[in-house]
């Protein structure tokens, strides 16, 4: 099963940073203007970031970072981090007018079906920006957010959601805002079925827990998956998931599955 | 792009450029391909194959290390003859030699697979000698110099193709086992793969790869990769392909002064898909600024005298 | 400063921290006590001794490479005599427990070295075994698993000083070097000491060591430095000081985890001669959040199941 | 023999960098405010700088660079430093308000002896600023440079030697400034022997034929040496030469020798 997205034009380029801006406890939003990569970007793929001095031996690894909003008008994409580790930490000291070595797009994608015309998403903590990307790009369609994080200061782009029109549906582990308890519990409570599609992004242990209720309600599902990567193109089979169809490279082949056909248990 | 210069002839297989995607880092060259043309290459090593497909281990397969990474892929793929039938006519059209990397349980498969690929437009065989003999209690065959004689022994049989021995670096005495290889008939050696390391999460207090164990790759073992293609040159007489942690085009050329006929790059092209054109370009420029007619002039230049002895704390 | 929940006991030598200095790497103490007092460090091990004064290997002696370095100092040392009356009277008033780390060019010479240590306040020895035997040809003591049996034998018949025998990386099989070492009465393991490498300089197309060969340390070897713990540890019962890369705290705990009972540290005091603190303060939170009695409780929990086997790539 | 400076501390400290500014091809003039190195810095002493991230582990080794001026009241420290690898040009890229992580002050530095009053520099290309820093802290002595450099654009600080008063006399390879040819062809026609000690610095090929011309003239020389270091304390070894005294430790037994103790022919 070779997938389609297997033939599109990778681009690898210096983009240069146009903002990288805090928005949130160690959480940036970074502006990148990498015309080449932004025309080809879809909702749903990613970027691989060398994060560290090109002359630098370690780190040595890009780091995956979903496209957050494309703005295809002026060639920019806008990624959202959050610092966990020294990749990320390194991101966050990057100033304006700095240049970052950059390829993609990755993966791919949303694809949604035609009769999806309601979508649920289902966001947990930093899993939010891609699906940002697929509501901004797909003004056609009705959706509506929830969003799970560990209070309320994490909670972050609630403007820009509004701006989209869209509804959010905020859960929160210590209630500071919202529902209290796992965005998970507030979907099942709140969500109903009427929708068409269910599209997420976030831990694992919510996406398994999702893929419970939308299995139940007989619903379709699109989850984003993590995994580490190596190369980032499909060529080394370091990201590898379980599925149905035996593992298969969340780099490429994802990072979106069909949530029915991932094996959660393992 | 073709420069006369570049071009070397390794093991019989005659390459545009020394630059050799290594095995199991550039897939069957439709990833990378996705960059652009392939022109700074001079030749693929395909991902590794055995005689039946594998499933691979479990992920997590790889880990970031200081300047390196752990990779235990596990040799997933589709064996050989679905790889055959299914990758190697795009595999094949690149436009430069493509080489299989094979890997047996036994003796035997290896020169079954071997016999498999002769006639497929394969330009040669490298053989991956770092997996365990299930005959033999799962010792590894390139760490004992007759087990890998014996490997050499069975694919050298079985084809007429160049095939190039893949040491392992895991060993006290890599001398012995390059030599094994070349004793058996082998037109060529690869060195090195990767070494056996590991990395533990001190979070979840469990080694980060599923395997456990991993093989380290990436500029941190070039030295290591450096100091055995220096032993193994003066101890042979069959070329070798020099890899392990080159990221440069200085990195290339300390191989090629060391001793290699041309070398591969793997690791490096996940910090940088763009390296073989940085390479090719730094390779060039350096034997022009340095007079030298050809690359093949570089080869093993930096042996000049006797090799330091003595401990080194 | 003194945290019961840091000390540990190793081979019998009681460490306030389980941070040690590692040999060749940190003189006899006195250097790096101009940064301030060593208040962070369990112990010191001193740069290695032979019988005899050695001037060691011509420079250039050391050179950088990607996370790491090579070293070929070549055992400069004053001899066990000169450094008894010179150095000991110094190093042994650092306030912490001092070892001794001796090289011989025969057996008898390292039993003879040990023989001179005892009763001079020294409070162990690592035994050095990364050096050529003379009368053995030059094969190096710590890749035969006799040769290191012998090494360990005569420095036990010689001391009743705890001895910690120090095994080289660059082995096929580190396992049966460990367990030549427990049985002939070793206390204690020290693993790993450097990895054989080398560097080129494309300029002058010459090795940069004027030895030609050194020993690879830093955080590069960190992967295979661990995985030979983590090997040794489920195959001998004396306890191990890990090392071969540590800079952080994460990487200490790491060691730990993976079998060492307590870690020395090396080349990492050169990228940051503040490195002690900054580890002991590191495991001291990591303790008090995960919720340990003590840093004792770390040594190999990451051990819960059987190994990975398989190949690699 | 242990030399005195082996008990004097040493201080680790996050320097802030003031400014660092290109005065040449290549180069650049690093103004660090350090309080504490600078109050035990002596000339000819230097410190030992982590050029990288700190949390990146390659480059792992420090680089040495001289003192090349001091600024005790201000606590302020300047290095002069050239371009020539990956650590150096990692530095060219840092910008005013970083901090630096550094060690020092390192090494013996210039001990000048009381009889020698008036002193003969020679500097070769980025050799010179620690002998700036010699001059700048001698007022009571009598100075003059012979200063050899590749072209007239590799000349540095020749306002700096002015403002001091002390004549400077030039040799460039190719001429185009000064006295066409090595500096210590110069230095032989035209230093004369009316001078009480020449201190130097610069490529060893430079060193070497100085020293032949100060045993045939008799005099005394003072040359700081370079070597490839790894902790820079003098705990390692790593970074010896050949002296008549066996090999010695350039950072702490150095970086400044006896011209006539040093083996030149290794
Ligand atoms: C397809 C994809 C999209 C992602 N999108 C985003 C995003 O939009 N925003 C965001 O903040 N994060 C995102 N992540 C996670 C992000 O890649 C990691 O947080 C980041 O790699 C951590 O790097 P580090 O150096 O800071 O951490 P370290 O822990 O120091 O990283 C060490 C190594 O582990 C890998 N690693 C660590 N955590 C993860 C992880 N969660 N997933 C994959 N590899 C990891 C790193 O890439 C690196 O190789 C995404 C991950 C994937 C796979
Ligand atoms: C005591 C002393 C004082 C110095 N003072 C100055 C100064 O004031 N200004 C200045 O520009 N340079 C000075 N140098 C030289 C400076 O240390 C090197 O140019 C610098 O280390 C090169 O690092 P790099 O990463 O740019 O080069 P690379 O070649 O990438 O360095 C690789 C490795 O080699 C070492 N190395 C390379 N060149 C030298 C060298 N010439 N000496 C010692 N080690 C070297 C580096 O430290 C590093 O470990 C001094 C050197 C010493 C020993
Ligand atoms: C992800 C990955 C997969 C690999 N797979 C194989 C393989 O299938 N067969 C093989 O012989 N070597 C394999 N190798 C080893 C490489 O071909 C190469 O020998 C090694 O990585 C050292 O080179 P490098 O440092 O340039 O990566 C693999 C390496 C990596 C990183
Ligand atoms: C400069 C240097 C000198 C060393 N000298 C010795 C020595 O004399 N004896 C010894 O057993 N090990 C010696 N070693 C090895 C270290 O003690 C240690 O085992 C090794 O460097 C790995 O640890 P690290 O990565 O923390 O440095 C030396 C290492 C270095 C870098
Ligand atoms: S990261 Fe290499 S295949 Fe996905
Ligand atoms: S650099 Fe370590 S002794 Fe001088």
């Amino acid at each position: 099963m070779r997938a389609q997205q297997d033939h599109e034009r990778l681009y690898q380029t210096m983009a240069i940073i146009v903002a990288n801006i805090p928005i949130g406890p160690g959480t940036y939003r970074l502006t990148l203007l990498a015309p080449e990569i932004t025309a080809a970007a879809r909702p749903g793929q990613f970027v691989e970031i060398l994060p560290g001095a090109k002359a630098a031996m370690d780190p040595l690894l890009r780091r995956p970072i979903s496209i957050c909003a494309i703005d295809k008008e002026n060639g920019r994409i806008d990624l959202v981090y959050r610092e966990v580790g020294r990749g990320t930490r390194m991101l966050g000291e990057k100033q304006t007018g700095e240049k970052l070595d950059v390829f993609g797009p990755v993966g791919n994608g949303f694809v949604l079906p035609d009769e999806a015309r309601k979508i649920l998403l289902v966001a947990g903590g930093i899993g939010m920006p891609p699906l940002y990307a697929l509501a901004q790009s797909h003004p056609e369609r009705e959706f509506v957010l929830y969003y799970g994080a560990r209070n309320q200061q994490e909670l972050i782009m609630l403007e820009d959601w509004a701006l989209l029109k869209i509804p959010v549906k905020i859960a929160t582990d210590d209630g500071s805002s919202g529902f209290k308890g796992r965005v998970t519990d507030l979907f099942l409570k709140e969500a109903g079925t009427a929708y068409h599609l269910c599209c997420a992004c976030g831990p694992r242990p919510m996406l398994t827990a999702l893929a419970g209720i939308l299995q139940q309600q007989g619903k379709k599902g699109l989850f984003s998956l993590e995994a580490r990567m190596a190369c980032g193109v499909g060529a080394c089979l370091g990201c590898v998931c379980s599925t149905k169809h035996g593992y298969q490279r969340v780099c490429v082949d994802g990072p979106v599955f069909p949530a029915e056909e991932v094996i959660w248990d393992e | 792009m073709n420069n006369p210069k570049l071009q070397v002839d390794f093991a019989g297989i005659s390459l545009r450029t020394p630059l050799v995607a290594a095995s199991g880092t550039f897939g069957f060259g439709r990833e990378y391909s996705r960059f652009g043309p392939l022109d700074d290459w001079g030749a693929i090593v395909g991902k590794g194959l055995t005689l039946r497909p594998s499933q691979g281990n479990p992920p997590p397969r790889v880990t970031e290390t200081p300047a390196g990474m752990l990779n235990s892929i596990g040799l997933q793929n589709p064996g050989v003859e679905a790889f055959l039938r299914d990758e190697m006519p795009d595999f094949a059209s690149l436009g430069l030699p493509v080489l299989a990397n094979i890997s047996g349980h036994t003796v035997e498969e290896y020169g079954e697979i071997a016999a498999k690929l002769e006639g497929s437009g394969i330009a040669g065989i490298e053989v991956n000698v770092s997996c365990p003999n299930v005959k033999a209690g799962g010792i590894v065959f390139g760490t004992d110099p007759k087990a890998l004689a014996a490997v050499t022994r069975a694919v050298r049989r079985r084809t007429g193709l160049p095939v190039i021995v893949k040491l392992s670096p895991n060993v006290t005495d890599v001398v012995a086992l390059a030599q094994a290889a070349e004793g058996e008939g082998a037109d060529g050696l690869s060195m090195i793969n990767t070494l056996l390391g590991m990395a533990i999460d001190i979070h979840t207090r469990r080694p980060i790869l599923a395997n456990t164990f991993g093989g380290l790759s990436g500029p941190a073992i070039k030295p290591v990769a450096l100091r055995m293609i220096w032993q193994v040159y003066r101890a042979v007489k069959i070329p070798i392909l020099g890899m392990g942690g080159i990221t440069c085009a200085a990195d290339a050329i300390e191989f090629l002064l060391a001793g290699a006929s041309a070398v591969a790059v793997g690791t490096g092209i996940f910090h940088n898909p763009g390296i073989a054109k940085e390479i090719r370009e730094g390779i060039q420029q350096y034997i022009v600024e340095k007079g030298f007619a050809s690359v093949t002039q570089l080869v093993g230049a930096a042996h000049q005298d006797g090799e330091g002895k003595g401990c080194g704390g």
